[in-house]
């Protein structure tokens, strides 16, 4: 598994897309987001925190469909299916890989980009934990819809429209865990939940992701 | 004789064939009764006035948006576990009503709240979990139409239903927590039917009675073309190799 | 010991193959021959696990099968030792050292294997063969795109070191390896129109 | 007949109406697809046997 890891950290950095691609968007989405509402500081400030989460989900959500079509293509996954690593495993790797090349990533840059959008001094760092803890688990989503999408052709745009609706609640714990950290507000009970989707999701979704890949590999 | 030999699609042409028409011409009946009823012969609520009639479609149709899920997710886990055919096919066919239903929910609850909101749309509670609904009826839908061959299809889509289902469930919850207090008390929907007084609640009943049955017809109607589309596409497809031999 | 008995399968939910029956010893070879179309790639496939079958039985000693086919997994942007050495540690097992100079890589072995020519990547592919310790190998057309001097590398290391330590291998190929083997003909074992299973039987 | 809606009878009339055709569009489109492909399937079934 941690081979499985390597390689996939190894591949994503020496196809030098993966990491800057995310974060250029990233960037791009919050720079035009005032062009869009306006210059005004104070509902810069009062929006960032969704904006922020909007974003680096969209992010996210850009580079899913690699997460099992290249090792599709190319004939790994079959490989992979027949040696002794369990799919579980290698779609939890995958998962893990995915997070560390972009989840990770958009969470160092988030609080850089936090000043371009005036976001209150109190919620950096709980804009900082709510994006660590929950971006694993929209890497984690996202391989179980790459998972259900890798045999089809334009597995693409159906890939963002299955995986949407499920990034629901992880949006709203972590975007609420920001804003009440910028007003001062308790944010025990979002972190709680943001914690809770990541660690079930990372418990059982490897096992939702496997089923559907060994459906797929026949 | 097992309660599964009824699943067998040759024994399931068989026993739905009369029961169809009956069923359609029962809901029709019921849903005459029920909204004519509700519209004509019932008095305006003291607050709501004339809105409350909505209650007749909106009620219902919310009830179904949400069983008909619940029903794809039962055939979607008896076609995992037990692979009936006719299982994934129904909860296929199933998935268009559901959309329908959950649009009238969706429609009738934002009219109805129009006048209260002085807004097309509020991001209430009750409606944005019916939104997020439909988003993942789309989603269904959609993964069904990309997949090429049946089994694959039902196998897939009755993973993401199941998936779907945990996390329409967690998106409720947290659709909740995320708009708490802003429309309290402005929300309308199911608890409403346990205190309105009789004279509401009689129509209303017929009214679910006429919402369930019209979704048993329609979804066995479509689970019966669904069952020939797949006859059909199985014979064109054991016929082409001798076509091509001969 | 690779037995199968009465096999039965599929491709896309019709059957295409059924009734298919055979035995190869440890250290034996099986060729697989039969026009395009016939299912040699489905019973490979179903013999390594990819697919389930519709009827019959496949059995081999637990964890010792393997696939190969021509998409064989070869990364472009990591090096030729990279490649094989992943394959290694994913079955739990370290790369051979003289592996590389089996099938002539020695000199490659820092090269991306993106920059290999096609024959190259092709020996690569199958050198993984060499690295994951498994003595049931299902190989779908090992030899596309060798050259006659690939192929004979391919042979040796097929009769010398696979077949010599007691693997076995079921081979789908339409080119004469040079391995004194038998050949099983598929055409006979093709399902008619009117066979019985595949996802479709229910409604017919 | 009709029932005095008061204010409110736009929104309680195009909240029947919209839902009305909703429904009657699903039924007859189930029904029009079930009638075409139960006559495709006699078609090919009649093709076979005859």
């Amino acid at each position: 598994m941690i081979a499985l890891l390597i390689r996939d950290l190894r591949l994503a950095v020496r196809a030098g897309g993966g990491f800057g691609l995310g974060l250029a968007f990233f960037l791009i989405v919050i720079v035009l987001v005032p062009f869009g509402v306006g210059p005004e500081a104070a509902v810069l400030t009062r929006i960032a925190p969704g904006i922020l989460w909007v974003a680096a989900l969209l992010a996210a959500l850009l580079s899913l469909d690699r997460i099992f079509a290249l090792d599709f293509e190319d004939g790994s996954l079959a490989l992979l299916a027949t040696s002794p690593l369990p799919l579980e495993g290698v779609a939890l790797v995958k998962a893990l890989a995915h997070w560390i090349t972009t989840g990770l990533p958009l969470t160092l840059a988030a609080p850089v980009l936090g000043f371009l959008l005036n976001l209150d001094g109190p919620a950096y760092p709980w804009l900082l934990a709510s994006l660590a803890l929950g971006t694993p688990a929209l890497s984690m989503i996202g391989a179980f819809g790459a998972a259900l999408t890798v045999g089809l052709r334009r597995g693409g745009l159906l890939l963002s429209l299955l995986v949407l609706p499920l990034y629901v609640p992880t949006l709203i714990f972590g975007a609420e865990v920001v804003r009440r950290g910028a007003e001062g507000m308790p944010v025990t009970t979002p972190l709680l939940m943001l914690a809770g989707i990541t660690v079930g999701g990372f418990a059982l979704l490897p096992f939702a992701a496997a089923a559907a890949l060994r459906v797929n590999l026949r | 004789m097992s309660i599964w030999e009824y699943a067998n699609p040759k024994k399931f042409m068989g026993w739905t064939a009369p029961l169809v028409p009956w069923l359609f011409g029962l809901a029709g009946a019921c849903l005459i009764v029920g909204l004519v009823w509700g519209f004509f012969l019932t008095p305006d609520d003291y607050k709501q006035g004339s809105t409350v009639k909505i209650i007749y479609l909106h009620v219902p149709s919310a009830l179904m948006a949400i069983n008909a899920w619940f029903m794809m997710l039962i055939a979607s886990l008896i076609w995992l576990v037990r692979r009936h055919h006719v299982s994934a096919l129904a909860a296929k066919a199933a998935a268009p009503v559901g959309v329908v239903m959950t649009l009238i929910a969706l429609f009738t609850g934002a009219v109805w709240g129009q006048p209260m909101w002085g807004t097309w749309w509020a991001w209430d509670p009750r409606l944005t979990s019916f939104l997020i609904l439909f988003l993942f009826y789309l989603g269904y839908i959609a993964l069904w139409a990309a997949i090429e061959d049946p089994d694959t299809a039902a196998d897939l889509t009755s993973v993401l239903c199941i998936v779907g289902s945990v996390f329409a469930v967690l998106s409720r919850y947290a659709v909740n927590f995320w708009n708490q207090g802003l429309h309290q008390g402005a929300s309308l929907s199911m608890d409403k039917a346990d205190h309105v007084a009789n004279v509401f609640y009689i129509p209303l009943l017929v009214c679910i009675a006429g919402f369930v049955l019209l979704f048993i017809a329609l979804v066995l109607l479509r689970t019966r073309t669904e069952i020939r589309v797949r006859r059909m596409s199985a014979l064109i497809a054991r016929t082409r190799p001798t076509e091509v031999t001969t | 010991m690779l037995t199968v008995t009465d096999l039965a399968c599929a491709r896309g939910g019709v059957p295409v193959l059924s009734g298919v029956s055979f035995a190869v010893p440890a250290g034996g070879v099986l060729i697989l021959r039969g026009p395009n179309g016939v299912g040699k790639t489905t019973l490979l496939r179903t013999l390594a696990g990819l697919q389930p079958a519709l009827s019959g039985t496949v059995d081999f000693p637990e964890d010792q099968g393997a696939y190969a086919s021509h998409a064989d997994g070869v990364k472009a942007t990591l090096t030729v030792t990279e490649n094989l050495t992943f394959w290694a540690q994913v079955h739990g097992s370290r790369m051979p050292d003289d592996i590389l100079a089996t099938f002539d890589l020695e000199t490659l072995r820092d090269r991306m294997a993106g920059t290999l020519s096609a024959g190259q990547k092709r020996r690569l592919g199958l050198a993984r063969l060499g690295v994951i310790g498994r003595k049931v190998l299902f190989l779908d057309e090992p030899t596309v795109s060798l050259d006659a001097f690939s192929v004979r590398l391919f042979a040796d290391f097929l009769r010398d070191r696979h077949l010599a330590q007691g693997g076995l291998a079921v081979i789908a190929t339409h080119i004469d390896l040079g391995i004194d083997a038998p050949e099983l003909d598929l055409t006979p074992f093709k399902a008619g129109p009117q066979t019985t299973g595949g996802s479709d039987e229910a409604f017919l | 007949m009709i029932p005095d809606l008061g204010k409110y009878a736009g929104p309680v009339l195009s909240a029947y109406g919209v839902a009305i055709v909703l429904l009657v569009g699903l039924v007859v489109v189930s029904i029009w697809r079930a009638r075409k492909v139960k006559a495709a399937l006699e078609w090919i079934e009649g093709k076979r046997n005859g």
